[in-house]
């Protein structure tokens, strides 16, 4: 074999996390190489033990969607000293210079495609909620940040509610519940990704409120089908996952050989808007044509 | 004798009448809060009293209303069960699995489909078996009830995941074709205005409430709470007891997994991390002792609306999450600090009365 | 009563002191002295409030009223820390001792040798421990492990521990209750020693002849209040007696002529062997009668209770048990025995009788619930409370209501409320261990009167006590345990006090 | 009583060769465990027993062996501290305000920078004073350690996100300029090659041991454990004590943070979740037992190891996180059975001893 590389993601339970890490093992595999696979359940504390784990098991190469974008430098830092090279994929950090690569969706260019296709469904304005990821993952930030370039343009548009709901489905319903109900006028929900996109839609849908659209982002198989069937859910951005990390593990292969991936640091992946016309393509964070 | 009796009498008067009027108010403190706290946030969010806000708050609240619920009689024993949230979200991943996949049966080649009148029973008693697990390790092998269900927790939990491999099971609608829709009314349907959540709550807490007043057993928990070798020497048969009081926590734990994953039209094996520590909040503020032997349901109910509303209302007012978990914790001491109080108030009281 | 004005003679003064506990005045205005290098013995029935009298002393209850001097220095003390730094030490009745410590750790608790962060001075301790077991002639090691050893053992530590402890004031209450013959001599010899050092003793115990052995100055404690006073050397055992009693001590309570049934009981050969295979109870044959009351006697730790708690199923005993004309088998558990009609009153009400928290009427029904159920499920209340009210009424219990806590209550009330339970199982055969441990006289009369009048509606009774005037007082016939063995099996007609005696000492 | 000891010696014998030596075996169990669990990884995964790689498993055992040495104590006396993972992140996040904010005093328009030497004593005091709270509330208003720890946890994690708003503090290296460089060192500093987290977490454990068997206030604590009653007749002063107790889970709960943010060189205010029930298990592992009076401090950094060691090979043998969990949970409830096993045994070698 050609050694080890450790691929360290969150928890497994997203459908998002896990198509990454799976993308990433096979085509290490495929590559030749050795994997250990584990999970940093969004714990930085965890993920700093698991990258010593990777340097006492001399692994080659670390592929990491890590677990906060500042805390986590440290443990990088030390990666980097003990000689062992990092490639991030999904989630970037707040330094440069640390990791070999770091691809990222273009958050910002897929909030902004977010924000125009919400835009388009507002209409000619109204009241609208945002639901926002864990907010100590830059990717909320950058992404409301994305919403906002777009839909702070338009003064019709009032946001009457914003909240975080952690990325979870379940806080995503019963937080969506509750606004709903101080704020019974509102015609869309954007939110940060597809699992509380879910959530927000379970809410609506226990609510009777057919009416109400929500616009994802991440571009789960779940969110496509309902957009296939004209539930809440009208629209999701697309991050391809799968070919991240596949592409993040090819660099790291090919780092290992050479010595170098031959390509900057930072790495945007553009995002892809899904609606109905597009949807049904959607399989497994991929465009099949 | 005579003349102890007198001074007794004349100590008796003050008492009952100033510090009768606190032990009043102490007694009818989870009221007295859910009112204030009620009060308070109509007077915050505008709208918070309307018919269908309430509605929703409460439908929340049954989540954790079946759970505190079932974990009351655990408490009343002097016993805890970390478990119930991990049960939560493995019953409704085995709902989830039964809607989706079917009963599999390789060595026949098919898969059987149960109809949802099937999934809810099979589900809610696969609850009431890994809470009697809890109950017989901890009865058998004499070990804390703490530590016996942080061990089931992870096993639960872990169980949960695996049978997904970490997998959201969605399409819990069912399909027409194979007879196993309707999962979702359970969380979404209504009855004369109400969900089928809120009347789930009400009923579950007249059955136990009945169970703890009206019943042998319930008076059981409660004697063996007070005095477990008493109980033992009463003729109660406590091992048995105590297995049946961590089944109901299993059974009312599979009961909020199937009305979670029903009103999300999708399990996932994460749900419920956590939420045992707000049934036992819920069940404490609701002035059951974690001593055992003294508690009431209808103050488990109260509790879990207290717990509830604050939740709702902090999110309504749109105070940050950091902000409410801060008031949480506030309640929750302020909430034992005065059931502290109230009980020796009241023992001091009944002293009085005694005389 | 003697005259004592000399005040320099007395140590410790007490001075209308009053506890009151709820239901019970335990002391009333005692006024109490302590004579200086003296050994001050207290007697009194149980609850007299010795032990309470002691506690207020030693700084453990504060007095509802009243005042106490030392060395005519008004004091009062806040805890045993407090009582400990002016000179007071007591040894309580109960064992205060940490089965998971060491031998010499148990004795310097709470007064450590140790300085700032240095280590423990264990060899200092373990050297002083040595010298203390030596004084009272025990081959204890000083990191023996306390659980390691035998009760009487660990009495003898608690009395090492308050002897280390170099107190002017020493107060040991009911001390040799669980010591040899041997290991009291040893004991009395230890308190001539301090005593002659200067050291003022109090000594609380039930045995006469100890008190006429070792005490200078006798105190007699009397339903709360203070009966008297005097040197020992003028008085002797029956003028103890009388004071103690007043002037009807326990009369029989049985009148003549009584008939009994069939047995509803019948013990055959019942062995126990506890966890390490001692024999606990050895090979107990006997029945009682339906109408009998028949009592067992015993020293501490004959097997009593063990008795009756194979016969209640708490047990895995051998030998047959017939209840009422069924054969009973072995695993046979406690509900369903109960349904089959005995019951028991268990020996220590705090521990294994009451429920504390709940109602008086809560506490009552426990047992036979199953006997008032609707539909076999739901709860009869109206039944229920009729049959509490008619319960409280039937042993006059004091009550202000049966929803209070039972914890409200005074000790004897407590007691005729598991009493109480009992009956409401209507049972064939009713065990009482030590029914009238821990409740005062009038309380204890009450629950003799209820005994008889049970007997005469045909229930049998079982009894114990460790009193040989109740036995004699309320027996048809008296058993007597040694040792796990049945060692007499009297009627009490023929019974003599000394017969009980070396019976009750038989195999030791 | 001549004939029945009789019976006990020819019982005794049995009992003291053949149950001897289980009792041996069963109190040696964590270590066994250990052992065990050692030669099977050393098997599995190749290199496991490389100095580097052990090195590297006792510093993150480092981490939790902090905790369950801090509340080790609490656990003697009886006590749970559920508050510890919560202290653990809240003093990371105040050591990480200190060296990137220092301490700003509007009044005089200054912010002064406390260098190192001065923020660790300052952080670890402020985790002491928590815990002190915790106990003063347990003592003072007589609640129980559960639910008011429950409370405290609530509080001190809100508070911990309140300080940085939920974000993370970077930049935990210092500046030369403001002079409070150095704080990475306690994270990644070696001494003779090993890091100064494992030295730490030896002497740590020596301190507490030391104080558990030489001082008086160790002996204490465990009479407590064992009838708080009577230590309070022996003069113990209880609550003195038991807000000791807890003070100390706090101030180690506070050094386990420092090293956690000093190892990540950041603080992260959502670390140290559910890090209590990790250090509990290890504790119980080690043969404390919850109900109080008995419980070694070897005991427990063994429990530590083995809590440690299990979860680093599962990784290293890459088991899923999900069969992890599973087996956390089935080894904690073996571990509490055979617990209860050893301590009856040990009870009838005890009373064999006696005769
Ligand atoms: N904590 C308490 N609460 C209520 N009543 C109590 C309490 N302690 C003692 N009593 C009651 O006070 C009275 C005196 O008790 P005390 O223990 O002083 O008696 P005693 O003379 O030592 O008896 P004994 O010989 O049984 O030891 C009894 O009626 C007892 O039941
Ligand atoms: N758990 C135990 N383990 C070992 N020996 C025990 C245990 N319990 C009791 N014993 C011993 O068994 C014997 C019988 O005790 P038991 O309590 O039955 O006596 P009793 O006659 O009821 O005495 P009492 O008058 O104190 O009630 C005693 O030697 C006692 O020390
Ligand atoms: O990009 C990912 C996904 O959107 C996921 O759903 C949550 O975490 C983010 O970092
Ligand atoms: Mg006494
Ligand atoms: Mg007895």
């Amino acid at each position: 074999s050609n050694g080890l590389i450790a691929i360290i993601t969150p928890s497994h339970d997203n459908p998002f996390f896990k198509a990454g890490a799976e993308g990433a093992e096979a085509k290490a595999k495929e590559l030749g190489y050795d994997t250990l696979s584990a999970s940093h359940d969004g714990d930085v504390n965890k993920q700093d033990q698991l990258i010593d784990t990777a340097i006492a098991r001399h692994a080659k190469a670390v592929i990491l969607d890590n677990a906060d974008a500042d805390a986590s430098i440290g443990s990088l830092e030390r990666l980097k000293k003990a000689g062992i090279p990092a490639f991030l994929y999904d989630r970037e950090i707040n330094k440069t210079g640390i990791a070999i690569t770091q691809i990222v969706s273009n958050n910002f260019q897929g909030a902004q495609l977010a924000g125009e296709k919400f835009a388009d469904l507002m209409g000619d304005g109204g009241e609208y909620i945002e639901l926002v990821g864990l907010e100590s993952d830059t990717n909320a930030q950058v992404r409301s940040e994305g919403f906002h370039d777009i839909l702070d343009n338009f003064p019709e548009f009032k946001m009457v509610a914003r909240q975080s709901a952690n990325w979870s489905q379940t806080e995503a319903f019963s937080r969506m519940e509750s606004i709903l109900q101080a704020n019974p006028n509102i015609k869309g929900v954007i939110t940060g990704n597809d699992s509380m996109a879910l959530g927000a839609e379970a809410a609506l849908q226990a609510a009777g409120r057919k009416d109400v659209f929500i616009v994802g982002f991440d571009g789960l198989d779940y969110a496509r089908d309902s957009i296939l069937k004209g539930s809440n859910i009208k629209a999701t951005i697309m991050q391809p996952a799968y070919a991240q990390a596949q592409r993040v593990v090819e660099q790291a292969d090919k780092y290992i050989r050479t010595g170098s991936t031959g390509l900057p640091e930072k790495q945007l992946m553009d995002c892809v808007l899904i609606d109905s016309s597009n949807a049904k393509h959607l399989s497994n964070f991929a465009l099949t044509k | 004798m005579k003349s102890s009796q007198k001074t007794l009498q004349q100590n008796a008067s003050p008492i009952l009448s100033g510090e009768g009027l606190l032990l009043l108010a102490l007694k009818m403190r989870t009221f007295i809060a859910l009112f204030l706290i009620l009060a308070f946030f109509a007077f915050m969010v505008p709208g918070f009293l309307a018919t269908s806000s309430l509605v929703i708050m409460v439908k929340h609240i049954a989540i954790n209303a079946f759970l505190a619920l079932g974990i009351t009689f655990v408490i009343i024993t002097a016993g805890i069960d970390l478990s119930i949230g991990a049960i939560l979200g493995l019953c409704g991943m085995i709902a989830g699995w039964l809607i989706t996949k079917g009963i599999v049966l390789p060595m026949f080649g098919i898969a059987i489909f149960p109809s949802v009148w099937l999934v809810v029973p099979m589900v809610i008693i696969i609850g009431g078996l890994i809470g009697a697990v809890n109950g017989i390790l901890i009865t058998r092998y004499n070990v804390a009830p703490f530590i016996c269900t942080l061990g089931t927790m992870y096993v639960v939990r872990g169980a949960a995941m695996l049978l997904s491999g970490g997998e959201t099971f969605t399409g819990l609608a069912g399909n027409p074709q194979l007879g196993n829709t309707g999962f979702e009314l359970i969380g979404s349907a209504k009855l004369l205005g109400l969900p089928y959540a809120i009347w789930m709550m009400f009923i579950l807490a007249g059955i136990i409430a009945y169970i703890a007043k009206k019943t042998q057993f319930g008076r059981h928990v409660f004697a063996i709470g007070d005095n477990e070798h008493s109980a033992e020497l009463s003729g109660v048969k406590v091992h048995k007891v105590k297995v049946w009081v961590y089944t109901i926590s299993g059974l009312c734990a599979a009961l909020a997994g199937i009305v979670v994953s029903s009103q999300l039209v999708a399990s996932h094996p994460a749900t419920g991390v956590a939420f045992e520590m707000n049934a036992i909040a819920a069940v404490v503020l609701g002035g059951t002792s974690l001593a055992g032997g003294r508690g009431t349901i209808m103050g488990t109910l109260i509790g879990a609306f207290v717990i509830g509303i604050l939740a709702d209302g902090l999110v309504m007012m749109g105070v940050s999450e950091f902000w409410q978990m801060v008031v949480k914790g506030v309640v929750i001491i302020l909430a034992v600090i005065i059931d502290q109080k109230q009980s020796r108030l009241q023992h001091k009281a009944a002293i009085v009365k005694q005389k | 009563m003697m005259a004592h004005n000399d005040n320099s003679e007395v140590i410790l003064r007490a001075e209308k002191i009053s506890m009151i506990y709820p239901g019970t005045v335990a002391l009333n205005e005692v006024d109490y002295r302590v004579y200086r290098g003296k050994v001050n013995v207290i007697i009194g029935e149980n609850g007299a409030g010795k032990s309470t009298l002691m506690k207020i002393l030693a700084g453990v209850q504060t007095p509802s009223s009243g005042e106490i001097f030392l060395n005519d220095e008004p004091v009062s003390f806040k805890n045993t820390r407090d009582a400990a730094s002016k000179g007071i030490g007591m040894v309580h009745q109960e064992l205060n001792l940490f089965g998971n410590l060491s031998v010499a750790e148990n004795i310097f608790l709470g007064r450590e040798k140790q300085q700032g962060l240095m280590p423990l001075d264990m060899a200092e301790q373990h050297r002083v421990t040595a010298e203390l077991m030596a004084r009272l002639d025990q081959d204890i090691a000083p990191t023996e492990l306390l659980s390691n050893l035998k009760v009487g053992q660990q009495q003898l530590i608690e009395i090492a521990k308050a002897l280390s402890d170099r107190a002017d004031v020493l107060i040991l209450d009911e001390p040799t209750s669980a010591l040899s013959k041997t290991e009291v001599a040893l004991l009395f010899k230890v308190i001539r020693d301090l005593t002659a050092q200067g050291v003022s003793i109090i000594y609380i115990s039930h045995r006469l002849e100890e008190l006429m052995a070792i005490g200078d100055h006798i105190t007699i404690l009397r339903d709360g209040n203070l009966q008297s006073e005097a040197e020992v050397k003028d008085i002797d055992v029956p003028w103890i007696v009388r004071e103690m009693l007043g002037n009807d001590p326990v009369s029989n309570f049985l009148k003549p002529g009584r008939q009994f049934g069939e047995p509803v009981l019948d013990v055959n050969n019942v062995t126990l062997l506890n966890d390490v295979g001692l024999t606990l109870v050895d090979q107990v044959s006997m029945d009682v009668k339906s109408g009998e009351i028949v009592g067992v006697y015993g020293l501490m730790g004959a097997g009593r209770t063990e008795l009756m708690e194979c016969l209640l199923g708490l047990q895995e005993y051998t030998g047959e048990v017939t209840i009422a004309g069924h054969a009973v088998p072995a695993k046979m558990n406690t509900s369903e025995r109960i349904r089959l009609g005995i019951c028991l009153v268990p020996e220590d009400r705090k521990k294994n009788g009451i429920f504390p928290v709940s109602s008086v009427s809560n506490n009552m029904t426990i047992s036979s619930l199953w006997r008032r159920l609707k539909h076999r499920f739901t709860i009869d209340e109206k039944a229920e409370q009729l049959a509490v009210a008619s319960a409280i009424g039937d042993l006059s219990i004091k009550v202000s209501s049966p929803e209070i806590e039972i914890r409200a209550l005074s000790g004897g009330n407590q007691q005729k409320v598991v009493i109480g339970r009992t009956l409401l199982t209507s049972p064939k055969v009713l065990l009482l261990d030590e029914p009238t441990r821990g409740i005062d006289i009038g309380a204890k009369g009450d629950v003799f009167e209820m005994m008889v009048k049970l007997s005469e509606q045909g229930i049998g009774g079982l009894f114990s006590t460790s009193d040989l005037k109740e036995i004699m007082a309320v027996s048809d016939r008296i058993l007597v345990m040694s040792g796990g063995k049945l060692t007499a099996n009297i009627a009490r007609s023929e019974a003599t006090e000394s017969a009980l005696v070396s019976a009750s000492a038989q195999g030791l």
